[in-house]
């Protein structure tokens, strides 16, 4: 069969996948059907938050809350872990071995952790200060819109989980492939999420 | 091997550091707009609104960047679903956030001033 | 632990006074005794229905089949119809819950049989049904079913997670009905609107059941929309572009954009709604900084583009009706096509005229209000096109025929009383009031449930293999409009009378001749429901003679009817290529139909997956046990399902080969019967002579 | 008190088109009840924006109520009428049914913001008198009308003099409400912890029913209430007779009309009886603002300091349910 010019020209597999390349297709477009879905969910509570900035109800404020030093410290975490996911997919698309694709995947998921981890932490803080969502409409919203992030990127490391102890029953087969592919779909689109939350929740109420 | 494996293969040679050079161009761009609005809220001292302004172009310009070099999306190439996806669920995004943001805040105005901004 | 501590933990907030029965027994008054009983009735219906399916499955030793023929099946045909099953079953109980609420408005005036919490639950569960399980799971069934055979595709995209948005459809279907026997449901009518609905003011079971029945069949439909958008662009047959795809593709595919996108607000809305009565968050309470219009806000963000998801597809099927039974093309393809995608994009633009009243400023309404009647233009535009269509037509009034003319006109008036409640001034004086509610049933009932009827009576034949029965098919059609005219008009001057709806009594004489006419009407609806189970009825004990084998009873026009009636599980035999719009009729115009293609090749076909029913189980489970705050159960469920989802992608046969062999027999069996079988004109159509081959055109399709 | 009922809606001729509906307005009972005999400038206003639009989108309706029958009949199976199978577009035909709708949501679009800006609720009404202050706060299940001006309150009965327009400050000591006086004008929400607006005016005396129109549980049905136009002398009786008559608004009192409570609950739980039982004179000032601030009352009221949260608990019916 002839190589066809990728048909999806985005993120792919390329034509050195033939076939996983084919079932990428439908599935990552679907994908991404999915995850513009999800962009509403994180913009309408993105913007549920902005109407509750107000809504301290004598609570705590970004002010006291918020430090930004945690902040860009995940901030640089989930960067980099985009970053080393890229070269994940590098690996996956140009077959650089089963190994590299591996370690990249494995810097990638122990990034993700810690992101999750220093995000608790943070959490962790804030309840000690009174910040909990059941203190005032501000707190809900925030509690709403970062955590849920929160939990996306864990459900991604649940993924990723998965994916590498398939990676170990079934090889590197389609199955396998497709999903690392959407997979790193998902990772670099909920870093853009964390753009948004960076930059208006933290920044935004530290400025 | 067969002859057009071959000649894809050297296709593939371009394609392949270009999008090496794609994943550390990103990578570089979004560090540096990630540096500089902390650095700006942190040591800049300039007014609230043109901070907030500035945080916001920043923010904007980054996920342009991630787009563009991490998920690879460009205006380039003719058939495009998912650019078409992504343009249409902004129109959405911008029409239901601007929309709600409006209709809140000027319900605010007229029935509880004390939660304006 | 001791036992008290244990029960506890056990059984939730679950005792005794969730039976129906129990408050009767306690307070033993009049009006307990008859609102308990009808409760009870309602409960034991739910129970003995339960019951006595598994003893007739049992007795008839069907479960390996229903289990392996239809609830682990993929095969978006089958899915479709057990879709319809949902719709038509919850159709049935939100039809009584209306009779009873029409009656017991017809002796409001000062009294009434029902209790004010007995009529809170029942608008509140109609309007749930109705909406999230009468409506959406309808449309989906017949989008299920016909649009993959209209563009010539196999199966949808992604048939498992097609299984699965049934499952969680089913699931918030089965837990609104098990609120019948575990009560109570909310009394916050469909739209849930806090602070009503938080639990300073409802602590109770209610509103829970309310908001994980919503949720599960939100998620459910955010995946139908996901799949079918993705296989309208992705599994198209060659040849089919966009542009020659059957007008009720069109309207699938802008109702699916409409679900991917506006079923989030709806996510967020109830989910918010649940953090705040669960875990003490501050979104839309009182106190602490919470604020209600947020929620409203969000509600009628998912809530007009709602209106739309179920409207589109009931005019996609009117678009088929109008030009199948007409025997004539399509008028304005090109126009109906833009008209459906500018109502697909307005109806995001227009919600806040749900809520003109709230308070905002007059620029806000008005430009919301001219966004709204803007609407009215792209509609008034399909009506005429399907007008035009009719236009130099040869017009047959079969029964999908009578619905849909019953739509256009009917519709019409509906569209009428929209642009007055489009008009902020005017609205508000009707928001709120029965004007409001008899507008959206004016839209409802014919724009959604007639043009779902006129599917079902149309594509019965196909995907079973017999013509419905006509003589109750029609009256039903019938009675349908005529009880939609005696139910809902006096509901307009009830309205405009100052009545606000959700009133389960009054103290003015004057609404009384208006409430006696909808409550006769109620019951004419009531003899439509019957008169469809009679005609269901009927057909299967006539279904030899109504056989369709050929597939083609009513001189179709797109790819559907160009398969035999039943459809194979591959739908087709080979990939049909497509070169025009109207396919199928273009080639029974060129004489091309029912050929034999060059080569028969394998067909591999999505295997069957456990995953649907388990994801069923699991998320029902899930929903009830947060409903009575059973914790295990919660994180039981929650663990299998994330176990059950881990499992599938583990899985790598997902797939099965049905050979060339097997499907060359079956076609060329069908062919043969094709040539044997008398080609009927369209006058005996709804003849016994109808055997599913029409008449080869003379100059055209008909005559 | 004496009541000036006026007789039925007098300009008759003006709503021809609603006959299905008159004989009952004409047969209007001790109160109205419709913007259709509209009693005020606003609803009359919205009366006849509702016509206009009704006549304007009928030039749409009106050829399909027409035109599909004959289309139906004239092109039936078996028919002899032209048959053009293939016919489906004509240029001429797209222009018509594409701008003739646009031609009228465009003129609709004109009269709309006109009519959404002239009768926004937050505008006062020209008059030659000082309106009327009234603050109007919804309760489970009736509403307290509370006279800031006078010192005086009542509930479920709005009385104001039918020279003066109303201007209302509205909000809700519980759950979202809709305030609407049909026969007057416009409805708007009435939400905790917010403030609406709303300015109504009466043509002259007369009883006008109101209502709650957006449900808030079980004894909705009952939230109705009379308002009345009077005379100017008859309201400054009324006003009078309830400071020397009223009842005072005390803690306990108040504890139980914040209950949920429908009204003959609350006359009885009040043991209340006749036209005073439910009328409070001597009301402090910014009773209506901590209302809205959702700062406790008590301190405002006098009499002895009853334990209450603001929100009655569920499922114990205060005070007055038998």
């Amino acid at each position: 069969m002839t190589a066809t010019p990728s048909r999806h020209p985005g993120l792919n597999l390329g034509r050195a996948h033939q076939e996983a390349h084919d079932a990428c297709e439908v599935l990552v477009f679907g994908f991404w059907v999915f995850m513009m879905s999800d962009l509403i969910i994180f913009g309408l509570l993105f913007a549920n938050y902005v109407t509750q900035l107000d809504a301290l109800a004598g609570g705590p404020g970004p002010g006291e809350l918020f430090e930004m030093k945690s902040a860009f410290l995940e901030t640089l975490l989930l960067l980099t872990s985009s970053f080393t996911y890229g070269l994940a997919s590098y690996c996956l698309k140009y077959r650089h071995g089963r190994g590299w694709l591996t370690a990249w995947l494995g810097v990638t998921l122990l990034l993700g952790l810690a992101f999750i981890g220093f995000e608790l932490h943070d959490f962790h803080k804030m309840a000690g200060e009174g910040g909990v969502p059941s203190r005032s409409g501000f707190l809900s919203a925030f509690f709403a819109l970062v955590p849920l992030h929160g939990l996306h990127v864990a459900s991604a490391c649940l993924w990723m989980v998965v994916l590498m102890v398939q990676m170990c029953v079934h090889g590197l087969d389609t199955g396998v492939k497709t999903g690392l592919v959407r997979l790193g779909l998902l990772w670099h689109f909920l870093d853009i999420v964390w753009v948004g939350i960076f930059s208006l929740v933290y920044l935004g109420g530290l400025a | 091997m067969s002859d057009s494996q071959r000649q894809s293969d050297t296709i593939d040679e371009n394609e392949r550091r270009h999008e090496l050079g794609s994943y550390l161009w990103g990578y570089g761009l979004a560090l540096a707009l990630t540096l500089v609005p902390f650095a700006l809220v942190a040591w800049s001292g300039w007014p609230r609104v043109t901070l907030l302004w500035a945080i916001g172009g920043f923010a904007l310009v980054q996920v342009v960047v991630h787009f563009r070099f991490f998920l690879h999306i460009s205006l380039a190439r003719q058939k495009r679903e998912d650019l078409h996806l992504i343009l249409f669920s902004t129109l959405i995004l911008v029409l239901m956030v601007g929309g709600t943001l409006w209709i809140i805040f000027n319900l605010y105005g007229r029935m509880v001033p004390e939660l304006l901004p | 632990m001791t036992l008290n501590h244990f029960l506890d933990l056990a059984l939730g907030r679950l005792d005794w006074h969730a039976l129906p029965f129990w408050e009767m027994i306690e307070q033993p008054t009049l009006s307990h005794i008859v609102n308990g009983s009808i409760v009870t009735a309602a409960a034991s219906l739910v129970v003995l229905g339960a019951l006595a399916t598994v003893v007739l499955i049992t007795r008839f030793g069907k479960w390996r089949v229903l289990w392996s023929d239809w609830l682990t099946s993929v095969d978006h045909k089958r899915i479709g119809i057990m879709f319809i099953v949902v719709a038509l079953v919850m159709l049935a109980r939100a039809i009584i819950e209306a009779v009873f609420m029409r009656a017991q408005q017809a002796v409001g005036l000062d009294g009434g049989f029902l209790s004010a919490e007995h009529f809170g639950e029942f608008f509140t569960t109609h309007g749930t049904i109705m909406v999230f399980f009468m409506a959406m799971p309808f449309l989906t069934g017949v989008i299920n079913y016909v649009m993959p055979l209209q563009i010539g595709a196999r199966d949808l995209s992604f048939p498992v997670m097609n299984s699965v948005s049934l499952g969680l459809t089913a699931a918030g279907a089965a837990l609104i009905m098990v609120s019948l026997v575990l009560t109570p449901f909310s009394t916050g009518g469909w739209s849930g609107y806090p602070p009503f609905t938080e639990a300073s003011f409802n602590p109770g079971a209610g509103v829970d059941y309310w908001i994980w029945a919503v949720t599960l069949s939100s998620l459910g439909s955010t995946m139908t929309g996901i799949n079918f958008a993705v296989t309208i662009y992705k599994e198209r047959a060659p040849g089919m572009h966009l542009f020659r795809m059957p007008l009720f593709c069109w309207t699938a595919l802008c109702t699916s954009i409409l679900m991917i996108f506006a079923m989030p607000p709806l996510t967020v809305a109830t989910a918010m709604l649940a953090l705040d009565r669960y875990l003490d968050f501050h979104f839309f309470t009182q106190d602490l900084g919470g604020d209600m219009m947020n929620y409203v806000n969000l509600f009628w963000l998912f809530g007009h583009p709602e209106v739309y998801i179920l409207i589109l597809p009931a005019f996609g099927v009117f678009s088929e009706v109008f030009s199948t039974f007409s025997g004539k093309r399509l008028y304005g393809y090109k126009g109906l096509v833009i008209a459906t995608m500018c109502i697909a994009v307005l109806s995001f633009t227009v919600w806040l005229h749900h809520f003109f009243t709230m308070g905002q400023s007059p620029s806000i309404n008005a430009a919301f209000g001219i966004a709204t009647m803007l609407i009215g233009v792209p509609t008034g535009v399909k009506i005429y096109d399907w007008m035009l269509t009719m236009y130099r037509g040869r017009v047959r009034l079969t029964i999908p025929m009578v619905y849909a003319l019953g739509f256009l006109i009917l519709f019409v008036l509906g569209g009428m009383t929209g642009i007055l409640l489009a008009n902020p001034s005017i609205d508000y004086q009707v928001h709120n009031t029965l004007f409001l509610v008899a507008h959206f049933h004016n839209m409802l009932v014919p724009g959604l449930l007639f043009g779902m009827l006129a599917g079902y009576q149309m594509w019965f034949p196909k995907a079973f293999g017999f013509r419905l029965e006509t003589r109750w098919g029609y009256r039903a059609a019938y009675a349908w409009i005529a009880g939609f005219i005696l139910a809902f008009f006096p509901l307009y001057a009830l309205g405009l009378l100052g009545m606000p709806r959700r009133a389960v009594g009054f103290i003015e004489p004057a609404y009384l001749p208006w409430t006696i006419i909808a409550g006769i009407g109620a019951l004419v609806v009531l003899f439509a429901l019957f008169s469809l189970v009679m005609q269901f009825w009927l057909s299967l004990r006539h279904r030899h003679e109504n056989r369709v084998p050929v597939g083609d009873p009513w001189d179709g026009r797109s790819l559907e009817w160009a398969t035999p009636a039943p459809v194979p599980e591959y739908n087709f035999p080979v990939t049909p290529e497509v070169s025009s719009r109207d396919a199928f009729m273009r080639e029974k115009d060129l004489g091309q139909a029912y050929q034999r293609p060059a080569e028969y090749r394998d067909i591999t076909m999505p295997a069957n997956s456990a995953l649907g029913p388990i994801l069923t189980v699991t998320g029902f489970l899930m929903a009830f046990g947060l409903v009575w705050y059973l914790w295990w159960l919660v994180l039981l469920a929650g663990v299998a399902s994330v176990g059950a989802l881990i499992a599938r992608s583990f899985v790598r046969r997902t797939t099965k080969v049905i050979s060339a062999e097997e499907v060359r027999e079956t076609h060329e069996a069908w062919l043969r019967q094709v040539d044997e079988t008398q080609a009927v004109k369209r006058d005996k159509e709804q003849d016994t002579s109808n055997r599913g081959r029409p008449a080869a055109p003379v100059s055209g399709a008909v005559q | 008190m004496t009541d000036t009922t006026p007789p039925c809606p007098r300009r008759f001729g003006r709503f021809a088109a609603g006959l299905a509906i008159m004989p009952l307005l004409a047969g209007c009972s001790h109160a109205h009840l419709s913007f259709l005999a509209p009693q005020g400038p606003i609803a009359a206003a919205q009366r006849d924006h509702f016509w206009l639009v009704i006549a304007i989108t009928l030039v749409v309706v009106l050829p399909v109520f027409v035109l599909t029958p004959v289309i139906v009949w004239r092109y039936r199976y078996g028919g002899r009428a032209a048959y053009r199978p293939r016919w489906s577009f004509s240029r001429r035909l797209e222009y018509v049914i594409w701008g003739i709708p646009f031609l009228i949501v465009g003129i609709l679009a004109v009269f709309l913001w006109r009519q959404t800006y002239a009768l926004d609720p937050y505008n006062p009404l020209p008059a030659d008198n000082e309106p009327l202050h009234v603050q109007v706060v919804g309760y489970d299940w009736k509403w307290l009308f509370i006279y800031p001006d006078q010192h005086i309150a009542t509930v479920d009965e709005l009385v104001f003099p039918d020279d003066r327009p109303l201007a209302l400050e509205l909000t809700s000591d519980t759950v979202m409400q809709s305030f609407f006086i049909p026969s007057l004008g416009s409805q708007v929400y009435a939400m905790n912890g917010m403030v609406t607006r709303l300015h109504l005016a009466a043509d002259g005396p007369g009883r006008f029913r109101g209502e709650n129109s957006q449900y808030n549980g079980k004894g909705f049905h009952t939230q109705r209430f009379t308002a009345r136009a009077v005379s100017d002398a008859t309201f400054s009786d009324f006003v009078e007779r309830v400071r020397r008559q009223g009842r005072a608004l005390d803690r306990p009192t108040y504890q139980i009309l914040d209950g949920r409570n429908t009204v003959p609950e609350l006359a009885r739980a009040l043991d209340g009886t006749g036209d005073d039982a439910l009328r409070f004179s001597a009301i402090p000032d910014g009773l209506f603002s901590a209302i809205v601030a959702g700062v406790p009352i008590q301190s405002l009221l006098p009499g002895p300091v009853v334990t209450s949260a603001r929100q009655t608990p569920l499922h114990q019916p205060q005070g007055g349910t038998p």
